[in-house]
């Protein structure tokens, strides 16, 4: 481990993290337990309690590690290791704090774009509507990940069996959720 | 007996039959779904990953129109509605900071103190007057599948047990099946990865598939939309990762039970499925 | 008029740094009543010592305070000094500087200020000292230990070889705890049973110990060397004279599926029943709960069949009353069960079973005979997992404490398993290996090196059944957290060591202080290993904390050695500071105007009634009177007497008010 | 309130629980303000109601009565007779116009150095707050004790 640390002790990701989310990481005395019942711990090039040592280190080059890692993107927040991990030590949280993080910096893996823009396209679509508009959705996420023939084959079987409405619900207080939206994300797409 | 009702935007699209089915089973045992006025979409796992501020407003202001129009409680049948909304209220609950700030964010003041509710509990109410309306006993083995959002964070939804919980499987057996002990109860599905991670989805949805065979079932139940399209909707690449060609239908546990109670299956939207499931009731 | 002598340590840099001391000592000579302060570096020090000494001669000194550390380190040294001055000790008090001013303090005025207070308040609480004398009792040289595993066992044979009388009281049918259930023991690996069952017989034959067996404390009262218990010896349903142990009930009882305690649920056992073959006393007992007569009124094989006519199925409990001079607790522990595992599944698998199970499963004496074979189906388990640190030191499960005995068992565990199957597989999931001991990291080291069992340094995420085979889903974190995923036969979970049930209702009886895990307290976590908060009650074994069969023995017998030092005198002398109850010549006789508020409110049933009568003997006055043996001198009468009739020798009212006045 | 008032807390405390755990404090070297004067008694259950009165009448500004935690009580029952008397006293002194917020009942065990210095902080800052006690003095010098 390479021993450049942080000037002051609030600027590493543990410190955040402790700062914003009440976790303390040096609760974690890497027991494998997180890992070993995430259901991606396989897929990911970082395992959870990987990732927790390198942010307990506290060091900047490793915090990038994290940051910049496909690992995150791969995080179903399904829970497990949070419900299961013997320190109480809220893992999941900590992974969406990771990739909050990632994302502000703009350290985000590349390969964290598709995951991102189905996102993106999901949240336009409540932006405008109010509510998820399926088709607008998939036809956006095709167009910003430019996978345009995936799923082909499904849209029209769900459509139908009527699991596929043509027009958007439009709600009332679609202002409202426009300004939840700009005091949230703000300019942020 | 009355309810707050949240349907969510997938139970008017891609889950219209969960939707359909809870309202049916509503009727048939006398509870009135109250829609909340006006709601908007919870922002589901999209949110959640994008902005942590964010997943709590859009939930803040579905809290808040249910409390404007005067409700206690609401139902969330979607699984990811659910435990979105239960979130919210759970921290805004603990953090007045945090309410204040939310309430300027939704502009307009809230308690926040409406109970949000998952449909199992809801049904579980009707445990005793279920076997009173059974007409066509609902005779198949089951695998109760509850996956993530039912069940964690325990310390913020206190429902059920978070390793094998046994809520559904309470219901099932009420509704005349023979729920299985199996492995894949709260394994996840995939979830939100059905449409950028399709690979994995159809490997976690696989196993959980598999398994619910190996266990002899002739049903998977479900209560939560996602499971149900990543174990439905998503079969044939789930089949394509294991190389097999399982045919075992996935039912929301409100799909069966309205079986169970003698609705007919398509007002329960079970034509609605990708891979068949045709419990045709035997009339009685 | 009090001449009293101000004494200010500086205790090395401990108070001087922080106390300017010369100037306490200074300011304090203007205190009225005090005709000498001075200061020095070592007060405990012989020359410090010496130096209050000569001053109370010189100065014909009535009372003393030395102004140095807390009274609860040097007070009994101090006070010896000043009697060997031949003052009265309880004319000696100490101002605690140290520990409550200057290292709690910075160096300031308001410190210096402070410990000149704290001296001012000891000045004032001397003068109203009054010579007090040790009161003296006499001790029962009969000691209690309760609990017949091996810490209860060696502690009792010990105190008996010292020639005391010893009561061994054990609530199960036989002694031998939980070391009879053991297979082999690390890390000689040499047989359990073999080691322990010759002190088992030697505690049943020896002439100074009493064997209570199948029997628990019911009562406890008094004080150190003078203790009463009552024993409730719950009843066998036999009549142990008449009973030969042959055996022939427990063979015909038609009851043969009642699981067995013993053999933890993995094997059966009839109604009526020797716990197991080398059981002392090898007398049967009746489980009332699973006995057919007492179920339907109709059986009574064992009768039938008993050559002596010994059972006895009106038997009733017996509550049996002795005296005691003191006590040891050597009540044991229990393991976590398998049920306690939700990620494990709740113990619904017969295949995932806890370290006390795979003891009786590997023991020659077991349910198998020693033989490898799992619960579920018998067959051989061809895979085995072992998982260290099932629920110690994991706060979710309430248990953040190591149990210390895991790493070590599960080695061995490993080890017989390879041992009995050269060609099965071991894994063992650990966090961190902790073998510190004689020769216990040389038998880990072998267990890896050359019984090629294979350690994973990960926590198992859950188990689950699969096809008659468990699921085991680690993680092997010196390969960055890699998901590892072992089908296996078998999985033994070295769960966690708890305090034994009912230690929190026990320690209530005893008046005896428990961790927040329901373990004694020891009375000093260094210096009082065996000691308790209570006088004359002593602790062994894992009662206390988790520990291994060595540290007990050597517990058990630190324990002894206590209790035989106690019993070396005839009588004891206790710390005067007890209550009394004010005497006034007649008609008065005493402010107490008999309310007995006081008695109430006694914890130790101190307090006594004494009818005052006149010389034609009509009762003239019923007074308070304390039992000073029985008085532990807490006050609590004090602040209920309605006519301050009572008070405590040493905190009297008039002490604590002259300390008050000096505020 | 002058920010340069200093009050004077009396402390009340047992010599097996909370006298041990001050000294802990000392042995683990935890600073805490020094306004604060130990009264060492063997139990809670010694404390009475004059004491306390006494303490404010010699110009105590705040009071501590500290013994060991529920069921740890060296005499087992002493902090329980101490807080049932406490219940009673509070009405009284309520009545009498004494000013209950400047006693704390706690306990604190003599594994709990921290907890004492904690203790004595809080209540220092919480008696600043509440500045000197002059009115029960000047009762008190009126004779009214």
């Amino acid at each position: 481990m390479a021993g450049v640390t942080y000037a002051t002790t609030t600027e590493s990701l543990a410190a955040q993290v402790r700062q914003h989310l009440g976790v303390n990481l040096s609760h974690c005395y890497q027991c494998g337990k997180c890992a070993a019942g995430c259901p991606v711990a396989e897929d990911m090039d970082m395992t959870s309690c990987r990732l927790l040592r390198l942010l307990q280190l506290q060091q900047p080059a490793l915090d990038q590690r994290v940051l910049a890692s496909e690992g995150i993107w791969l995080c179903l927040t399904c829970e497990t290791c949070s419900t299961r991990c013997p320190q109480e030590v809220e893992v999941a949280k900590v992974m969406d704090f990771v990739r909050s993080e990632a994302i502000a910096r703009d350290v985000a893996h590349p390969r964290s774009r598709d995951i991102l823009s189905f996102h993106r396209a999901f949240l336009d679509s409540i932006r405008t509507t109010g509510r998820l508009y399926e088709i607008g959705l998939v036809a956006d996420y095709k167009v910003r990940s430019r996978h345009v023939l995936k799923d082909v084959a499904l849209a029209p079987k769900m459509y139908l069996r009527g699991k596929l409405p043509l027009l958007p619900h439009l709600i009332k207080g679609r202002d409202e959720v426009k300004r939840i939206f700009q005091r949230t994300l703000g300019r942020r797409r | 007996m009355r309810i707050g009702y949240y349907p969510g935007c997938s139970l008017l699209g891609s889950s219209r039959e969960f939707d359909e089915s809870v309202r049916a089973l509503a009727g048939a045992l006398g509870l009135e779904l109250v829609q909340v006025p006006d709601w908007n979409c919870c922002g589901a796992s999209s949110a959640h990953v994008l902005d942590h501020k964010l997943s709590l407003a859009l939930p803040a202001r579905i809290l808040a129109q249910a409390e404007a129009a005067g409700l206690e409680e609401i139902l969330a049948p979607c699984a990811a509605c659910y435990n979105r909304l239960a979130s919210a209220r759970d921290a805004l609950d603990k953090d007045p900071v945090l309410a204040r700030e939310m309430e300027k964010v939704i502009g307009r003041p809230a308690t926040h103190k409406v109970r949000v509710v998952n449909i199992l509990e809801v049904l579980d109410r009707f445990k005793d007057t279920l076997p009173g309306l059974l007409k066509v006993p609902f005779a198949h083995k089951v695998a109760c599948y509850y996956g993530c959002l039912l069940v964690r964070p325990a310390k913020v939804l206190h429902f059920d047990r978070a390793e094998d919980p046994q809520s559904m499987d309470r219901l099932a057996a009420a509704a005349g099946a023979a729920p299985l002990d199996w492995n894949y109860k709260t394994e996840c599905c995939g979830a939100a990865f059905s449409v950028t991670r399709t690979d994995l989805v159809a490997r976690l949805s696989g196993k959980i598939v598999a398994d619910a065979v190996r266990a002899g079932a002739e049903a998977i139940l479900v209560a939560c939309p996602m499971c149900q399209s990543n174990l439905d909707m998503r079969r044939t690449e789930s089949n394509a990762y294991l190389g097999a060609d399982h045919q075992i239908p996935v039912l929301f546990i409100t799909q069966a039970l309205g079986l169970a109670l003698g609705i007919d299956a398509n007002r329960l939207g079970l034509q609605r499925h990708m891979v068949p499931a045709t419990f045709a009731p035997a009339a009685v | 008029m009090s001449r009293i002598g101000v004494f200010t340590c500086h205790c090395g840099e401990n108070i001087g740094a922080t106390v300017d001391c010369a100037k306490v000592a200074a300011c304090t000579r203007n205190v009225p009543g005090v005709v000498h302060s001075v200061d020095y570096k070592y007060m405990c020090s012989d020359p410090g010592q010496t130096l209050i000494k000569e001053a109370i001669k010189e100065h014909n000194l009535t009372g003393v305070v030395v102004a140095a550390c807390s009274p609860r380190m040097h007070e009994p040294t101090f006070r010896a000094a000043v009697a060997e001055a031949g003052l009265n000790p309880y004319l000696c008090e100490m101002a605690n500087l140290r520990e409550h001013c200057s290292w709690v303090h910075g160096k300031a005025d308001a410190t210096t200020d402070k410990a000149a207070d704290l001296i001012r308040v000891m000045v004032e609480k001397v003068k109203h000292n009054e010579p007090l004398h040790p009161i003296k009792v006499p001790v029962t040289k009969r000691a209690l230990v309760l609990g017949g595993g091996i810490a209860g066992i060696q502690a009792a044979l010990d105190i008996a070889n010292c020639g005391h009388q010893v009561v061994l009281v054990e609530k199960s049918p036989s002694i031998g705890g939980h070391m009879s259930q053991l297979s082999e023991t690390f890390p000689t690996l040499d047989c359990s049973q073999c080691i322990l069952t010759p002190r088992m017989v030697e505690a049943a034959r020896h002439p100074n110990l009493t064997l209570m067996t199948y029997a628990e404390l019911e009562k406890l009262e008094g004080f150190i060397g003078n203790f009463k218990a009552t024993i409730r010896k719950k009843a066998r349903q036999l009549d142990e004279k008449l009973c030969t142990g042959c055996g022939l009930c427990t063979t015909k009882c038609p009851q043969k599926k009642i699981p067995d305690e013993f053999n933890e649920g993995l094997g059966r056992r009839g109604a009526i029943y020797v716990p197991f073959p080398q059981a002392v006393p090898n007398k049967p007992v009746i489980d009332k709960a699973n006995c057919t007569f007492y179920r339907s009124g109709k059986c009574k094989v064992c009768e039938k069949v008993c050559p002596t006519g010994a059972i006895r199925f009106d038997q009733q409990d017996e509550l049996v009353t002795l005296d005691i001079g003191a006590i040891v607790l050597a009540t044991g522990f229990k393991v976590m069960r398998t049920d306690k595992f939700p990620e494990y599944g709740y113990g619904k698998y017969p295949d995932v079973i806890d370290g006390l199970q795979f003891e009786r499963l590997a023991s020659a004496s077991g349910p198998t005979l020693g033989a490898m074979q799992r619960p579920s189906d018998g067959k051989a388990p061809e895979t085995v997992v072992f998982v260290a640190c099932s629920g110690s030191r994991d706060r979710s499960k309430g248990v953040p404490y190591c149990s210390k005995i895991c790493c070590m068992y599960t080695a061995k565990h490993a080890m017989l398993y390879k041992h009995k199957m050269h060609h099965g597989k071991a894994y063992v999931f650990y966090m961190d290996i902790r073998s510190s001991g004689k020769d216990y990291d040389e038998f880990v080291r072998r267990a890896i090196e050359e019984d090629d069992v294979t350690y994973i340094r990960g926590r198992v995420s859950r188990i689950y059944e699969e096809d008659g085979r468990l699921v085991v889903k680690g993680a092997d974190t010196l390969m960055g957290g890699e998901p590892v995923e072992i089908k296996a036969d078998l999985v033994v979970l070295a769960t966690a060591v708890q305090a034994q049930d009912g230690s929190e209702e026990l320690a209530q009886k005893l008046h005896v202080s428990y961790d927040p895990y329901h373990f004694f307290a020891e009375s000093h976590p260094k210096l009082k290993p065996v000691e308790t908060n209570t006088a004359g009650i002593f602790l062994a074994g894992a009662c206390q904390a988790p520990r291994d069969i060595p540290e007990t023995v050597a517990q058990a017998s630190g324990a002894a050695a206590k209790v035989a030092a106690l019993f070396s005198r005839d009588e004891l002398t206790r710390e005067p500071q007890v209550a009394v109850v004010n005497r006034l010549p007649a008609p008065m006789f005493s402010y107490c105007v008999g309310c007995f508020l006081c008695q109430s409110a006694c914890p130790y049933q101190a307090i006594e009634q004494e009818e005052i009568r006149g010389r034609d003997g009509s009762l003239l006055k019923t007074l308070a009177k304390v039992n000073a043996g029985l008085c532990q001198g807490c006050g609590t009468c004090v602040a209920t007497c309605r006519t301050k009739a009572i008070d405590i020798q040493g905190f009297s009212n008039e002490q604590i008010f002259a300390e008050l006045m000096t505020l | 309130m002058t920010d340069s008032f200093e009050p004077k807390i009396t402390a009340f405390v047992c010599n097996w629980c909370t006298y041990a755990g001050a000294d802990l404090t000392g042995t683990s070297r935890i600073k805490y303000a020094s306004n604060v004067r130990v009264l060492r008694l063997p139990c809670t259950g010694r404390i009475d109601f004059m004491l306390l009165a006494k303490a404010f009448s010699r110009g105590a500004d705040g009071i501590i009565v500290s013994g060991c935690h529920p069921n740890d009580c060296h005499y087992t029952s002493g902090n329980y007779h101490a807080r049932r008397r406490w219940m009673v006293y509070r009405d009284l002194m309520d009545f009498m116009g004494l000013d209950t917020r400047r006693i704390t009942f706690s306990w604190v065990s003599a594994a709990e150095g921290a907890r004492w210095a904690e203790l004595v902080n809080e209540v220092t800052v919480a008696v600043r707050a509440l500045g000197p006690y002059t009115d029960y003095r000047e009762l008190a010098l009126t004779g009214v004790e």
